[in-house]
């Protein structure tokens, strides 16, 4: 094992280390640091966004549209879901997470085109860039779904240069999933075969199919809606015989995939961190390697459930929600996987585990709230109101989002080479678990009784819930501050991490803290099967 | 795809993160394969919509298609099928080692590119000045222009997009031809080469489909 | 894997008969066939397609099986996008 | 504080009592589910903590585990499934004899007109206890109407109908909102659903406002735009002769079949080229511009009526026919 004394580690080149300068980070064209780049940049967007969240909160304290006009209010949560999703959810784990360990777990120097890696960032600032100016400019008030006719031809606002700042980052994703793909084919260490491989990889492998495969249709349809409010083509004009549903056909072949494209990555996550803190192999290995690639693939056939009300042909209807219900299962099978992982292991509670229990805890309820939704008779009443908004913010937020955090904790060590505070850590944890389910519980029962999603103003019944959802927002929003704050402080002050704090398999885990340049110093060759903490014999003592 | 900013620090064109030559040309070439799949789903989305409108109102097609030129599209279809030819002696010529003859068949692939594109501008003109492009203006005489609006909505979008791939395709060739003049080309590396052919190829292959569904419907072409 | 070197008579060949296919699809568009008009056209351009792709791509010669999946996982992702949008499209009543 | 927290939904039709007996069924099987999963989670938490645990056991994994967690679920999803369908498939699928009500949408307001002429804007009255039929389209963007507490939905859109109906149950003001969005003021897009006794519900058709039934208006729009110098009533005409032709199958110059529904209707008077009845020649102008979506709403009643037997709800003939009209009325029906 790769542990290597403290003092040796502090002082020992590192990607941190080796060069200083901003040229020598703008520059790089290592994937760790390409991904500190994605860190910074992506936590800046959750910001923006979550600012957005709590004004959309603030003005549902009442039901009458006092705290912001009307408009304003459309264009907050329209900005908050485009910077959400394509500006946060969708890089976070790939390109943050994703990019720093993909190439390190399967004992590679580097991504496959590490300088497409740096043009994927720049790309994300670019579309970032627009957005920010769309954002200043007076924003946008088109929800985050474009909506044809009434992005085509209703709204005076800066429709084009969200769609242009959103196709541009749509290329960002598209390049980071191409990089994924042959990284994970061409560059795995000898004797990494597929079923060696953790299934943080498998999870971003499945991921970067979506990314190549859908994204393309998001771009082209939002340059064709860009085409005909620009230059008047009419390919989803009602007004010519155009159909506003293909539009919707064709954003949620992207769209609804996308979900996997954020919640995908994170399972990868948790199936590490589940591991690791129970000390046994991952149950059913085999059975979550092929979940996540089943997810991805059946994930492609269900995108119309978005449409059952929306004046779909009936029998359309009929498939889709069939086609639906097969996705659901291999969701079925990791959720009961992890579950079964822990039985008779040897548990133990750091942070990352707490954030891993807590995405399995939400993601079930959001899977199983979509069993709702994929259902026809229900989702008839539930589509379109809060039940929705609750729904996949359990899946967004509850899912992907506590992975996300779950696995910032997990490989902070091996990112800074500092430990975070432990016990700080678990107080934000439940913090955010508790005022999650405070804010998005609620909107569940104001779903069925029937208050649509984008309202401004709403009927008063319904505000004690509303009340009580953004009571939740402000205690998740203290949530997550805290570990920004605790991390930054640990970067100087944190106590020194070995290179395997955790004693976790990995090939990650075998480089020092923070790794050199090139990962490893000698090309890794590998003998064992993934998860094999049953040849790990030391467990970490008093953690 | 632009792995061809000089990496020169041990094996000429090979970058330190790969181990072998054969690893690296693997890698290349699989990841112009995978990106050339992005651009089939891109193009994707508007076949599908092609598909679906012209299954809704296959007269307006007929009508439509009755107003593209005949004659230049079938032209336009020689001269990329020749430029695929010359692309592909140009790659065979860089993995030959033949400089001599890479930089002129390149430079002829452009030339070509540029006669196709110089074509479709002419073609593009006269749907112009005939009112034949969608918006307040559209003009055209016949039972159902809504419908014809949509036909030439994508004909614009499908066409258009597909030049702009031109436009980047030729710039590519320039760039591949700078460097093969310059030398940098060897038979052990010639990725650049390679993929730029294949992505010439890919845009051949869009138009191959573009012309019969564009140009064929009807039957009664306009002379 | 493209180390295979393709003779230059090859090349020339497909050439031809791209442009003889180009020719036959030019002459065939003058007879109206029906519904069979579009058919035959599309297949006239596959088959085109299939030798660009074979030959000039040089996926007839490449070793690696791998980069064969990826060109199929994406025309069967394309049918997917074309055949699910049609089970909508092709199936539309007003109840 | 209870008007203030209600937990569940009014329940006002017949489609309501359907829904939520399973939405109960799914929210006890998510509850079932939820608490197996939460108490093994717990229960393993707790009984192989790593001071109890100190050593992992190796397990593989396990094929029939495996294999039962994916069918058993799998078994139930379809079970749910068919439930849903068979719910859903009622709720697309209107009664005959549903009485109808032809509503347009717009930024943002709600139109509605009955047949028997009345017409509402934001506000919906509808006989307790009778099928109705919720004939929409928009006259801008894409709208929804949807009343929770019926638990129907449909997305109202531009360029063509799309079709909802409900079997109200319960007497009352239910809320109609737009579950669509549609624009800066898509909040207030927002109405009332009356749902009457029959008898309120006469007197309140009896109570003024209405000029003449939807059909009649139809005709008279029918006369003035000149539709009837081409679609005369016996096969002489320039236009195909409407009687008896909605709902029935349409034999196209392009050798298609369409059936003459609503949407043909429409797209007929708007974009008469795309569609031409075989035998006829595409002279028909277009009257996309010069009829508002109520006025095509209306012709599409009056063509209706001339499709159906003379003692029809919709075609009372108490009204009074503009003058000079009345024979073709009659040869129609």
């Amino acid at each position: 094992m790769a542990t290597t004394a403290i003092s040796v580690t502090h002082e020992r080149e590192n990607y941190l280390n080796k060069e200083y300068g901003v040229k020598s980070w703008l520059l790089t064209t290592d994937h760790k640091r390409i991904a500190l780049l994605y860190l910074l940049s992506i936590t800046f967007f959750f910001f923006i966004g979550g600012f957005f969240a709590l004004l959309i909160r603030l003005e549902l304290l009442t039901p009458a549209g006092d705290l912001v006009q009307a408009d304003t209010y459309n264009k907050l949560f329209t900005m908050h879901g485009q910077v959400m999703v394509f500006f946060f959810l969708i890089p976070a784990v790939p390109a943050v997470l994703g990019n720093f360990l993909v190439p390190m777990m399967i004992g590679a120097k580097d991504l496959a085109f590490p300088r497409l890696n740096l043009l994927s960032w720049y790309l994300l600032i670019a579309g970032g860039a627009l957005m920010l100016y769309t954002i200043l400019t007076g924003g946008v008030d088109t929800g985050w779904t474009f909506y044809t006719p009434l992005s085509t031809a209703f709204l005076n606002t800066h429709v084009i240069t969200a769609a242009v700042a959103i196709f541009i980052a749509g290329f960002s994703s598209i390049l980071t999933g191409l990089n994924f793909i042959v990284t994970i084919h061409r560059m795995r260490a000898p004797g990494l075969t597929w079923s060696r491989l953790p299934l943080f990889v498998w999870a971003n492998y499945a991921t970067s199919i979506i990314q190549v495969l859908g994204t393309p249709v998001l771009a082209v349809t939002l340059a064709l809606v860009g085409l005909e409010r620009g230059l008047h083509l009419g390919i989803f004009d009602p007004q010519r015989g155009g159909d506003p549903l293909l539009f919707q056909h064709l954003f949620w072949f992207y769209s609804h995939p996308a979900v996997y494209i954020m919640i995908l990555p994170g399972m990868g996550v948790v199936s590490e961190i589940v591991a690791c803190f129970s000390r046994k192999r991952i149950f059913g290995y085999k059975f979550m390697a092929l979940a996540v690639i089943g997810i991805a693939v059946l994930g492609f056939l269900v995108w119309a459930h978005h449409m059952f009300v929306a004046g779909i042909s009936l029998y359309a209807a009929l498939v889709f929600s069939l086609l639906s219900y097969f996705v659901a299962v291999p969701s079925a099978i990791k959720v009961f996987n992890w579950t079964a992982t822990m039985y008779k292991g040897s548990i133990s509670f750091a942070t990352p585990m707490l954030y891993a229990l807590g995405f399995i805890g939400l993601f079930t309820m959001g899977g199983l709230t979509g069993l709702f939704l994929a259902c026809l008779g229900i989702d008839v009443h539930v589509t379109d109101t809060y039940f929705v908004v609750a729904h996949f913010h359990y899946i967004m937020v509850g899912g992907m989002v506590m992975a996300y955090m779950g696995g910032l904790h997990f490989w902070w060590p091996k990112i800074s080479g500092r430990m975070y505070p432990e016990n700080w850590g678990r107080l934000a944890a439940m913090i955010i678990f508790v005022g999650f389910n405070l804010t998005f519980f609620p909107q569940f029962i104001l779903g069925y009784l029937g208050m649509p999603r984008r309202y401004w103003q709403y009927a008063p019944e319904f505000q004690v819930l509303n009340v009580l959802s953004t009571a939740g927002a402000t205690i998740l929003a203290v949530g997550y501050l805290l570990p920004m704050v605790y991390f930054l402080w640990s970067m100087r002050y944190g106590k020194i991490a070995d290179a395997n704090p955790w004693s976790a398999a990995g090939l990650e885990w075998r480089t020092p803290s923070p790794p050199p340049t090139h990962n490893f110093e000698e090309p890794p060759v590998v003998t064992w099967e993934a998860y094999n903490y049953d040849e790990l014999k030391e467990a970490p003592g008093e953690r | 795809m632009s792995d061809s900013e000089a990496v020169l620090t041990h094996a000429p064109g090979l970058q330190e993160h790969f181990a072998t030559m054969e690893q690296q040309r693997d890698a290349s070439t699989m990841g112009m394969w995978v990106f050339l799949i992005t651009e089939i789903m891109f193009f994707g989305g508007m076949f599908t919509a092609y598909m679906v409108y012209r299954h809704a109102y296959p007269a307006a097609w007929a009508a439509g298609s009755e107003h593209m030129d005949f004659w230049w599209g079938t032209i336009n279809t020689v001269v990329l099928i020749c430029s695929s030819l010359s692309m592909a002696m140009a790659v065979r010529a860089a993995q030959t080692g033949a400089r001599k003859a890479l930089v002129p068949l390149l430079i002829l692939t452009m030339a070509l590119g540029c006669a196709f594109l110089g074509i479709k501008a002419v073609e593009y003109h006269g749907h112009w000045i005939e009112h034949q492009f969608p918006g307040p203006d559209f003009r055209f005489a016949g039972p159902d222009p809504r419908h014809v609006q949509i036909f030439f909505s994508l004909y614009w979008a499908m066409t258009g997009f597909h030049a702009l791939h031109m436009v980047i395709g030729v710039g590519l060739v320039a760039f591949i031809a700078f460097w093969g003049w310059k030398g940098r080309y060897t038979p052990e590396y010639y990725n650049p080469v390679e993929n730029v052919g294949l992505y010439w190829h890919f845009v051949d292959i869009v138009w191959i489909y573009l012309y019969p569904l564009l140009y064929l419907i009807s039957h009664k072409h306009v002379m | 894997m493209s180390e295979h070197i393709v003779p230059k008579r090859t090349y020339i060949g497909i050439w031809a008969s791209l442009m003889c296919l180009t020719v036959v699809t030019a002459l065939v568009s003058w007879v109206d066939l029906g519904q069979w008009s579009a058919v035959v056209a599309l297949a006239i351009a596959t088959c085109k397609a299939l030798l660009v792709v074979l030959f000039f791509m040089h996926v007839k010669y490449l070793s690696q099986k791998m980069t064969i999946l990826v060109i199929v996982a994406g025309l069967f992702w394309l049918g997917l996008l074309m055949a699910l949008s049609m089970a909508d499209y092709g199936t539309r009543v007003l109840q | 504080m209870f008007e203030n927290l209600p937990l569940w939904p009014t329940r006002a039709s017949t489609t309501a009592g359907n829904v939520d007996a399973l939405f109960i069924f799914l929210v006890t099987l998510a509850g079932i589910m939820c608490v197996l999963i939460f108490t093994m989670i717990l229960v393993f938490a707790i009984r192989y903590r790593r001071s109890a645990s100190p050593n992992a056991t190796h397990i593989e994994g396990s094929n029939a585990l495996e294999l039962t967690w994916s069918l058993v679920p799998a078994a139930i999803f379809l079970a749910i499934f068919v439930w849903g369908a068979v719910i859903y498939f009622n709720e697309r699928t209107p009664p005959q004899g549903a009485t109808e009500v032809y509503t347009v949408a717009k930024q943002w307001m709600w139109k509605f007109q009955h047949l028997e002429g009345q017409r509402e804007i934001n506000e919906l009255h509808v006989p307790v206890g009778r099928d109705v039929k919720m004939i929409m389209t928009s006259q801008d963007v894409i709208h929804s109407f949807y009343v929770p507490a019926f638990r129907i939905k449909q997305d109202v859109l531009p360029g063509r109908y799309t079709v909802a109906w409900f079997h109200a149950t319960r007497p009352g003001t239910y809320h109609l909102f737009c579950a669509e969005y549609c624009g800066t003021q898509h909040s207030g897009m927002i109405g009332q659903v009356v749902v009457m006794e029959p008898a309120q519900y006469e007197a309140w058709l009896g109570g003024g406002g209405a000029t003449g039934n939807l059909a009649s208006t139809g005709q008279q729009i029918f006369m003035s735009l000149g539709c009837s110098t081409c679609h005369r009533m016996d096969t002489q005409g320039r236009g195909p002769n409407l009687t008896g032709v909605f709902g029935k199958p349409v034999l196209l110059e392009d050798g298609r079949t369409v059936v003459a529904d609503e949407d043909y209707v429409r797209e007929s008077v708007l974009n008469p080229g795309a569609k031409v009845v075989s035998g006829f020649k595409p002279i028909m102008p277009t009257f996309q511009g010069i009829v508002s979506e109520e006025q095509v709403n209306a012709l599409i009643a009056y063509i209706k009526s001339l499709s159906q037997p003379p003692a029809g709800v919709a075609t009372k003939p108490n009204f009074s026919p503009p003058p000079g009209e009345t024979p073709k009325t009659q040869q129609g029906k």
